[in-house]
């Protein structure tokens, strides 16, 4: 069965959560993972917003956090602060599992997704931190999504919105941050994940049909390509539920960024 | 048993944005993204033209683009500039930050909501732990001389300090963020009394913290219902009459964002206004056809909408429309 | 027409409240007093309780701020933090009176709510500050009901739970509390007020029948009783309303503490 | 799509209480003062002669008063212990301090309110005014020592300090309260679902944020509903199925306080109360008699309320008894 790199892209994150997963997720295509993952993967994870909704039932797929379809048989509604608690309190913030995505990352995991150029002279804009920096700052699990592009996979970010594993090894504790930095970015032609130690990134998997080189020359960085494995293509039945049950109009599988 | 003070809630929008919004004012909006801006009170600030307003909003879309896109802002304190599928990144916000036309401070979406809330404590500061090691605390948008120049603003952007309260420093270092009290703070809402006792059905975004912060509310509602009639219900009520200062009765309030369980965000007219907002020149054109040239709300969803209006009301049950065309 | 000394305190304070108040009480006579100037001075007034319950409709009189008869038909149910934001906020917090009572006052209003003898080695132990220290340390305008008795007006207290004046002048503001002190202590015999400069009590309204003299015996410290005038006695309408309206029961007009 | 952890949440209290109340454990409590405390639990406790227990409450009366009576404590931490006119304070709680057998820690409301929501958003501490000037912040119960020993103990009972935002010195001073992060957490509430979804009907106190500071979290109900059929109304719901461990059926098991809507305090029982618990000797009486000679709520209420029952039941419109005798 063919499947398009952002098929194949959303579903090796959705099979990353599992049924016990309180699942944070991002508008665009981390909402779609996380989707696929409740219908194809882990039934009983929860999905939640930053907006306050909580195990949403997602009958229809919402175009952003805020949309109506976050509301409709939820089950409770909660505050912004709400939310970012769950992530932070002793009972539930480890089983919380974040998926988001962002202009740029760098060799550690810390993203941009507020600004290019100088920040009192700015060349291109994006939208800011929302609850990204958030996510990254407090929970153990982060999954992040980027596009693979020279532009995108940089040495150095133009601004840090979200923090990684910042400049590696123990930084990220030395700076007073109390979680684990981000364990997974999945692109669209394969799986990063960070070295034990150093945290430098490093190629975990590419999809079928990839030669690690050609990702390799979309990362603007040297990265360890030699221990990646192959991804399991999508099945059938993956392939089915993703297309007829998580976004059957299609509203982000053919269109919107990743 | 109806005081006076009940009597003068209730007013028309011009009236309302007439008294209590004024030129250079801090001016906080609700809503998140597609769901309930302000918009109608958004317009009658821009038919007003009431300029060099400075404007709190926590993850605001529309709202926040049409008034920068007008000129009426000229500081902007925000988490997150976006709507949706419909603009990653709202549109007017990203060209005027570029031409250098705004100055904006960036905080993360639980730092906004932490400084509303701290502003409704009337305290200082909130503390928290998030975006130590980033350019969330290293860079910032206002520098010091603004800061001192205007004492409405924060007199830091934020402050990081060690955790008094350590044990085996867990945690080590804290973020203090500055609480933000607005001269007036703008929601829609689905139904309000003639009094100002406020209730807002499904998420309530930050628009509860950003009210109760506030010096002055405008809430403009769907329903407007009589003084004391939400009072069967209390638990479903979020801010007591006396939070309000003025509540305008404006079906379609938020249009074209979405307000549960009313309507729907109209999905063609988001996607259009993308278009018509892609340069400041397509975006006059904008305001001058739909908002200067339109004479209150009702007669700008006759242009904006039209016959898709049908379209976008809330199925009942699920609180959104199956109707409206999303892709 | 024949009263008690327990109705005219409870109208003495009831008569200080006007229309544009917002109204926070506690428990018994406190909470008398506010219903009764609602159903006879104010009718626009609203109260509220520590516990959330705002703009109550009290159609039956509560015997603590959490009784279900503060639930009924109020306009809004906040949380307890809530409660007390309106006291520090800068659209309602000047527009709320509060209404308290304590075991011993000092001569410059500080209240103990709290206990008698040494911290350490307790001899009597009341509630504790619930929410008393803070309406006296948020608020602009606080009455405090008192019944007059000499252990009870006491030189120095034995725990300071709510703060009054201090120890006087500018001695407030100095600890860094950015509103008034108390502005009345209303008990069974007359009305206290403070000095406008040195802040210490003095003694402003006699109730009819009383002697001042008598009042400075059951006060344990000296308090200027010159300037005192007498209190209006109560009308047969207000003691109509509050006997057949307020608290037909009579649950706090002939029981409870004062 | 039930899961199996979803089954194995609504159990018995026995079983509940088993599994996850521990000698020495940090416990708090929900309810306020002669409202929604979580009797069935803590009557359980005693049954169960699980002692040693930290307490925390903010305003609670007749469960923090039979706890301690019991000589289930040894420490408490509180705003406030009464029982409205039944007792306005509480009567074992009193006589315990004097006799020297509890050491307590005084806050204020606003303060506990604050510590718990400090626990649930994982800060070490927030700020506030209150209290400056008193001996709030001058006397403290537990001295360092004790804070030392113990880590679950907040390491200073608060902290003063200068406002780092200050401009003009408003304010210029600010206390911060510590966090607290019980171990378990009791609250009885109206609803739950099996899965752990909890609604409280009325007001909530402080029970949201006691909940969701907690490490575990006990739920009693008097009704317990199907796995996700309080999702038709999300904005009625407080706690997330994820928040709560163990949710038990308990029909009344806030009595002998009320539950708004379902059943009022029993006022001629809470009176009576102050008889049987004014000396230790007759608490121990009552104890034997009410709580360790009965076996179960339902037998408790029984022999405590008996043909009573009926009149505390709750007028549905108004949510309290207007039958029940309460002079």
């Amino acid at each position: 069965m063919t499947y398009s790199s952002k098929e194949i892209m959303v579903l090796a994150a959705a099979r990353q959560i599992k049924n016990k997963d309180i699942v944070f997720c991002g508008t665009g295509i981390s909402m779609l993972a996380a989707v696929a993952a409740k219908h194809i993967y882990a039934p009983d994870c929860m999905i939640f917003f930053e907006t306050g909704a909580i195990d949403s039932k997602l009958e229809k797929l919402p175009l952003a956090v805020s949309d109506s379809r976050v509301m409709y048989g939820a089950q409770v509604f909660c505050s912004l602060i709400d939310s970012f608690c769950f992530m932070q309190n002793r009972k539930t913030g480890s089983n919380i599992v974040g998926i988001i995505g962002a202009a740029q990352i760098d060799p550690f995991g810390n993203l941009n997704s507020t600004m290019i150029g100088n920040y009192q002279d700015t060349k291109a804009r994006f939208p800011g931190s929302g609850g990204a920096c958030d996510v990254a700052s407090f929970v153990d699990t982060n999954i992040i999504f980027m596009k693979l592009e020279k532009r995108k996979f940089v040495k150095i970010l133009d601004y840090m919105t979200s923090p990684g594993w910042l400049t590696g090894f123990d930084s990220r504790q030395k700076q007073g941050l109390m979680t684990r930095g981000p364990s997974a970015v999945v692109t669209d032609m394969g799986i990063m994940g960070f070295e034990k130690e150093s945290k430098h990134m490093v190629l975990k998997e590419v999809y079928p049909g990839i030669d690690p080189e050609t990702i390799q020359e979309n990362v603007g960085f040297k990265i360890d390509i030699s221990k990646a494995t192959q991804t399991l293509p999508p099945n059938s039945r993956e392939l089915k539920i993703l297309r007829e049950k998580t976004d059957p109009e299609r509203l982000i599988l053919t269109k919107g960024d990743i | 048993m109806i005081s006076i003070e009940t009597n003068q809630k209730a007013m028309c929008l011009e009236q309302a944005v007439q008294t209590y919004v004024k030129p250079g004012d801090h001016l906080s909006i609700g809503g998140f993204t597609v769901s309930r801006n302000p918009m109608a009170a958004v317009h009658e600030i821009i038919r007003q033209r009431i300029t060099n307003l400075h404007l709190y909003a926590h993850s605001n879309g529309q709202g926040l683009d049409e008034l920068v896109g007008s000129g009426a802002v000229s500081k902007i304190e925000i988490a997150y500039s976006g709507n949706g599928r419909f603009a990653p990144t709202c549109i007017c916000f990203k060209r005027q930050i570029i031409e250098n036309k705004i100055l904006v401070e960036d905080y993360t979406n639980f730092q906004m909501a932490l400084r509303f809330l701290a502003g409704s404590m009337g305290v200082p500061y909130l503390p928290t732990t998030t975006s130590l090691g980033t350019d969330i605390i290293n860079k910032w948008g206002f520098d010091n001389k603004l800061r001192e120049n205007d004492t409405k603003i924060a007199a830091k952007k934020l402050i990081v300090m060690d955790n008094p309260f350590s044990r085996n420093k867990i945690p080590d270092k804290i973020v203090l963020v500055p609480a933000i009290n607005p001269d007036v703070t703008l929601i829609h809402t689905q139904k309000a009394d003639t009094k100002g006792t406020t209730r807002i059905q499904g998420l309530t975004f930050s628009d509860v913290e950003q009210a109760k912060a506030s010096k002055t509310v405008i809430v403009t509602c769907d329903e407007l219902v009589e003084a004391g009639s939400l009072n069967t219900n209390p638990g479903a009520n979020q801010l007591p009459s006396f939070c309000v200062d003025a509540v305008v009765h404006v079906p379609f309030g938020a249009y074209p964002t979405a307000c549960f369980g009313c309507y729907d965000y109209d999905a063609p007219f988001l996607d259009s206004y993308r278009d018509m907002a892609a340069t400041q020149e397509q975006f006059q054109q904008y305001l001058n056809d739909y908002i200067l040239g339109t004479k209150d709300h009702s007669q700008f969803i006759q242009k904006a909408c039209g016959e898709r209006l049908e379209a976008i009301k809330a199925n009942p049950e699920t609180g959104y429309s199956d109707q409206i065309k999303r892709k």
